[in-house]
């Protein structure tokens, strides 16, 4: 009622406790910030609480095997982990848990993998420095630090100003690369950047090394990251079957992101993950970090007129066209890799193979750029469907390729 | 938004008042305020300040709230400030209201003001002899609250 | 001053003349009407008024040769009326003209040609009915009718009321097969019917009835309208090189638009291509109908609150998306068409270039509906860009079915 808003609305002031520096525990930042911790706390068991089936088809928080679902993944990640184990990811308080039951590389995780799943990490790396944190095998890093906190408050917030900040070194100097000074962003580019820190492309350089690099410095596009790694000769791992050398990219959402309109009109991240809520007279953002079209009212009716039911339709159609196109490839690329398997069975020579292995790489790495990205489209959704019809077409020729590439003669 | 009939309207307001909480709104939560043209005093209610916010930058900040979205005609005025008296201070008390979105009925009301006032403006694209095209604000959607 | 504007807007009601119904010369309806009518024939010299190089690429209203533009649309339209003449388009008052010099189909043109073109023919519709007037070869209708308007006022408004009007049956007769009864139309709705009357991809039925059909029972998707072909075993041509049966798709506006996000939102034709003008203290719709992007200020930034120059840029990016796939469905038909070429030159029977020659029926359809779209994809960034990585699949397709086709043993 009126008299219990009015209350609460003085009530969301108080500092209870004085928090430390990157202190790693949510419990402690909850106790001055009860709101938004009891939102946060929410992103451990989204996929009880929210039965996602009725909202969406492409995500969700229940963290079902990719592998399964699209048994031809198995075939397209031959000889790299993502053929081993790979799921769809879950709220921000799984994260640590996550990603020390993958099997994904299994033990030998370096402590590269731990960068963007925990807030210890900022007081660690703090401690240790960026580089001597990368090269530590993950195991070691955890036992020698009891690492204990998945993604939380101190990932995003400066504690004694609350203000949003970046804790983590990689973002900062990807974008130095491409001239871009973090220190001077805006307030609501900061609302993009401390997600950017994690939801974006990255490899590690360096066998022993294992230094986390975003390969921004030509641009966000598909076509500027291959660039990027086409002039330093880099490659994931050599494709199983095709022997092509392979790029495995990983959710890169703020690329693809920053291609749309909704960049273009300056809209973030957390305009849509992470809407206003209003509790009685004061608005807060909601912390339960998770798919917007759970939310449809409270994210998108604050920009768009439409009904709530228009609103998720247009999600859908959006990422409805995506998905057919992302299957078209898929099926492209199969046929790919059967075919310059064919050629080599039947002797094909590495020379005559090499245009059908460089084509292979260039479709999976926009295949990738979209399937990897977690908006089905979403995010921007005529540049999705642009990328995966350039992949369609990179793939068929390599199909076509292999199948001109001369056999030897009996 | 559920759509108010206007029987399920009268019995809410019954229900309302005999509680006596419609009333407590009324007052306490100063849903009077309707009956006064005083931009100020729709944000008597923290949910009415966005709009307000936003009203008193764009480019009809001169026009009132009721100007717009009250019916200028005498009978039709008083019927709708107390509906959307009682709407507003209904739901104030009751839901968690989290967006806040015009009614259709009220859109209506809003493009025949706008038209009363820019008559001679719209007068060829909108001659009086057929309904709008559509709502003025589907183009001009800022003229009430900015953008 | 205020007088005059007063003047103004009281000016704008005289009624100098009456109009008679159908009335085909707008010089008539223009002494009542002055800012419609001198806006109006704006469009016979558009290409004179604006240099459109310095606002677009794609567009403009210059009837330059499509085929000398882009040589590779000979190949792709062999045998097709439209790889003989083939131009971009220009204003309304250019219609008659151009449907009357151009060298696509000469002299054996139908009535059926007239349909879109000229102010003439509600009124003859009506004295001769739609199926004589289909059925009477072009050159004798225009000589025995004296036709002498190009499109104008009567195509669109009824004199009477100056209310929008349905000028023609062909229109109206598809939404019904749709089970859309265009009598209940609403005035929003009309403000994009005028348009679709001649916007649309079309077909004559019959060989001497000519008579003109929509092809939408099934729907206004590519998927749809292909179906409705496939299902009467409709072909345009039987292509010169390949032998598949093709079908050319001609201007679907209408299809595409009805599938964007502006149709989504219930903004038509008029709203982007007629926008409203103030002159003096009064509002009227702009008559001048020519691209959007020679006046995004006021026909964009009423709506989107961006810059002219971020809303120009939306436009072209959206465009020069669509183009790259367009180009590169367009290399992937002609390599199916060399492909095909070579496999029936080695040998290869109409049996076994069955699959290849369908699969070029299906691509070539689904990229004619983008490139034979006029608006380079803005109409519906998304759906254009799937339609066209859909296209490039079936295209490669067709040329793997054709290398795969067994040639006979020598
Ligand atoms: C420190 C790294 C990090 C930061 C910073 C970060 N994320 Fe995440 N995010 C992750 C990881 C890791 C996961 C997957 C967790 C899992 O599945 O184990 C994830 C998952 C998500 C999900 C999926 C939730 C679900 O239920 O499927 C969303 C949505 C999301 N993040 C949005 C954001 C937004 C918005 C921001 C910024 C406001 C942000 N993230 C900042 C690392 C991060
Ligand atoms: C630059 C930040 C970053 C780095 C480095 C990183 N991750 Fe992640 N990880 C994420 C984000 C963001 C997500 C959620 C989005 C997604 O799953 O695509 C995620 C999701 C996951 C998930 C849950 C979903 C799944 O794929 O099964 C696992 C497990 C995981 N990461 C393991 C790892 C491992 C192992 C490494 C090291 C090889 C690693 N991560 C390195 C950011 C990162
Ligand atoms: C993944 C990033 C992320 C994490 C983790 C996170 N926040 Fe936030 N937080 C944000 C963003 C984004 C805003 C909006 C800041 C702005 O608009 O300037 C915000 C705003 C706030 C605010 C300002 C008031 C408001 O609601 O806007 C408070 C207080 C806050 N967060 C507390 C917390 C607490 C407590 C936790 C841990 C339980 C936490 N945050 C975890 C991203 C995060
Ligand atoms: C205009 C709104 C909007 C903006 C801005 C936006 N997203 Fe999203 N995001 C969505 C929608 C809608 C989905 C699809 C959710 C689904 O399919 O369930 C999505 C999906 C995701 C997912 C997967 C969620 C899941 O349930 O698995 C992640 C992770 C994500 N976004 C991160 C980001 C990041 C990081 C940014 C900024 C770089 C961003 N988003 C910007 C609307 C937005
Ligand atoms: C903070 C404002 C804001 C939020 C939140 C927002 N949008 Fe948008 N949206 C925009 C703007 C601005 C554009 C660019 C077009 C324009 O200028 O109107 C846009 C464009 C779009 C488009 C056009 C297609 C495209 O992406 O290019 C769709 C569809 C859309 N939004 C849907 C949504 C949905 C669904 C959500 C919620 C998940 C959402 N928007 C959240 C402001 C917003
Ligand atoms: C010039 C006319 C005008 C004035 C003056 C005006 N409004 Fe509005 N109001 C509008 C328009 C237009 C809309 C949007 C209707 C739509 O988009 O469907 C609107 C919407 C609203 C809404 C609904 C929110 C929404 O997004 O649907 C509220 C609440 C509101 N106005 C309150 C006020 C208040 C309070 C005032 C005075 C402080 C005010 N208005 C002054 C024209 C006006
Ligand atoms: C008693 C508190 C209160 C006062 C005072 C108040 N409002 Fe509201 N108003 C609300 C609430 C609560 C809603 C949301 C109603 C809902 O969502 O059902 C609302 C919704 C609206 C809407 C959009 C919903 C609709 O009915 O179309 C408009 C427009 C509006 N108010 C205008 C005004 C104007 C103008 C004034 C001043 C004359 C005003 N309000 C004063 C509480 C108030
Ligand atoms: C009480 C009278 C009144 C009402 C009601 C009213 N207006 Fe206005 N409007 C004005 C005045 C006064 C001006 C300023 C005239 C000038 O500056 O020449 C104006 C200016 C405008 C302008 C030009 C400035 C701008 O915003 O671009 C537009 C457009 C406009 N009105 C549209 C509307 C719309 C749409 C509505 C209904 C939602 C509306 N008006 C309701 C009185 C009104
Ligand atoms: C389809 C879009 C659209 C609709 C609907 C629309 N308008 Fe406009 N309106 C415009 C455009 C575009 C202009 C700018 C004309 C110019 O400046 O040349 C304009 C100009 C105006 C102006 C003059 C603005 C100025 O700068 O002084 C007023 C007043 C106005 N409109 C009121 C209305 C009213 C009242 C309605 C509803 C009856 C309405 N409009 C409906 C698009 C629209
Ligand atoms: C009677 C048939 C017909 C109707 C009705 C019609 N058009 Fe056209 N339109 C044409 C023809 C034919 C051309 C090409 C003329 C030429 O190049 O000879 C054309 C050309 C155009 C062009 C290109 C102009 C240029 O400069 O390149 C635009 C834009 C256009 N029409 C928009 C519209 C809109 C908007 C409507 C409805 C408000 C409409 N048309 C109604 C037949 C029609
Ligand atoms: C259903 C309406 C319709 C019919 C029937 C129609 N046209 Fe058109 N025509 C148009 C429209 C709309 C345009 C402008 C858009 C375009 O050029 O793509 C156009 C443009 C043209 C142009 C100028 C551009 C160009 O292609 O060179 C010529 C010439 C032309 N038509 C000739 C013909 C001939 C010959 C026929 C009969 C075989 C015909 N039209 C049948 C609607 C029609
Ligand atoms: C290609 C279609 C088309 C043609 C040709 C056309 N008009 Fe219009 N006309 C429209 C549309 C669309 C409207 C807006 C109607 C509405 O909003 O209901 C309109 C509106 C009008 C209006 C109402 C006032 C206004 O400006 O909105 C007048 C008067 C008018 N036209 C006169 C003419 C005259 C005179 C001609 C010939 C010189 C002509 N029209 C040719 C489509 C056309
Ligand atoms: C949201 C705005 C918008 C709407 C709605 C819209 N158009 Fe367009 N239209 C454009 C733009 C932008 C272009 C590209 C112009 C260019 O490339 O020069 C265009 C291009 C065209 C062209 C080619 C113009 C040229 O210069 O050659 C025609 C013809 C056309 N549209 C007809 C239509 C028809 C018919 C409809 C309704 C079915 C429609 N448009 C709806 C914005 C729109
Ligand atoms: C009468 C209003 C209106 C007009 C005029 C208009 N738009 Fe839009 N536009 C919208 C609406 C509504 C949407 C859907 C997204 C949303 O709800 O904000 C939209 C969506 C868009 C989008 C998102 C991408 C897409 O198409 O899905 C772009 C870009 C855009 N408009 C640009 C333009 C440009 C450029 C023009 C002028 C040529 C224009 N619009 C004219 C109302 C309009
Ligand atoms: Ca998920
Ligand atoms: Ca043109």
């Amino acid at each position: 009622t009126i008299v219990i808003r009015q209350q609460e609305s003085r009530l969301t002031y108080f500092r209870i406790v004085d928090v430390a520096e990157d202190e790693p525990d949510p419990a402690v930042w909850g106790r001055n910030f009860p709101d938004q911790y009891e939102a946060y706390i929410k992103t451990v068991r989204t996929s009880e609480l929210v039965r996602y089936s009725e909202f969406g088809r492409y995500g969700g928080s229940e963290a079902f095997s990719k592998l399964d679902r699209h048994p031809d993944l198995v075939k397209v990640f031959a000889g790299n982990p993502f053929g081993v184990d790979y799921r769809e990811e879950q709220g921000h308080l799984q994260a640590l848990r996550a990603v020390q039951e993958t099997k994904r590389l299994g033990d030998a995780k370096p402590g590269t993998c731990m960068t963007c799943k925990s807030s210890d990490v900022p007081r660690l790396m703090k401690r240790l420095g960026a580089a001597r944190f990368y090269a530590t095998p993950m195991k070691e890093l955890i036992a020698q630090n009891n690492i204990k906190h998945a993604i939380s408050c101190a990932d995003c917030h400066d504690s004694k100003t609350m203000a949003l900040r970046l804790s983590r070194p990689a973002f900062a100097e990807a974008m130095r690369a491409r001239g871009i000074d973090v220190g001077a962003a805006s307030r609501q580019e900061m609302r993009t950047y401390v997600c950017a820190q994690c939801h974006v492309e990255y490899y590690f350089r360096g066998a022993t090394e294992k230094y986390l690099v975003f390969p921004w410095s030509k641009g966000l596009r598909i076509e500027n990251i291959e660039a990027y790694y086409d002039e330093i000769k880099f490659k994931d791992w050599e494709h199983a079957i095709t022997k092509a050398p392979m790029i495995k990219i990983q959710h890169p959402e703020f690329e693809l992101w920053s291609s749309g309109n909704h960049a273009r009109s300056g809209v973030g991240c957390a305009d849509c993950h992470m809407p206003y809520r209003r509790v009685g007279s004061v608005k807060v953002t909601d912390h339960w970090i998770r798919s917007p079209l759970m939310n449809v009212q409270n994210v998108c009716a604050t920009c768009h007129r439409q009904s709530e039911a228009e609103l998720r339709a247009r999600i859908l159609e959006a990422q409805d066209r995506t998905y057919q196109l992302l299957s078209q490839a898929e099926r492209a690329i199969t046929d790919a890799v059967a075919a310059i398997e064919k050629a080599a069975s039947e002797g094909a020579t590495d020379q005559a193979l090499a245009e059908a292995r460089a084509l292979h790489r260039r479709a999976q790495i926009r295949w990738d750029f979209i399937s990897a990205e977690n908006s089905m489209g979403f995010h921007s959704p005529q540049e999705a469907v642009r990328v995966l019809g350039d992949a369609i077409d990179r793939a068929r020729q390599a199909e076509i390729a292999a199948l001109r590439a001369p056999r030897p003669r009996r | 938004m559920r759509p108010w009939t206007g029987a399920g309207l009268a019995l809410a307001f019954l229900a309302g008042t005999v509680l006596g909480l419609g009333a407590y709104t009324f007052v306490y939560g100063k849903g009077y305020s309707y009956l006064l043209d005083d931009p100020a005093a729709c944000v008597n209610c923290h949910i009415m300040r966005d709009n307000y916010d936003t009203w008193a930058v764009a480019t009809h900040r001169t026009v009132s709230c009721n100007q717009c979205h009250v019916p200028a005609s005498g009978a039709a005025k008083y019927l709708s400030k107390a509906r959307n008296g009682f709407l507003h201070a209904y739901a104030f008390t009751f839901k968690d209201v989290q967006t806040v979105r015009i009614r259709p009925s009220n859109q209506r009301v809003l493009t025949a003001n706008c038209q009363a006032c820019h008559t001679r403006m719209v007068a060829m694209i909108e001659p009086r002899s057929t309904a709008p095209s559509r709502f003025c604000f589907a183009c001009h959607k800022g003229a009430g609250h900015g953008f």
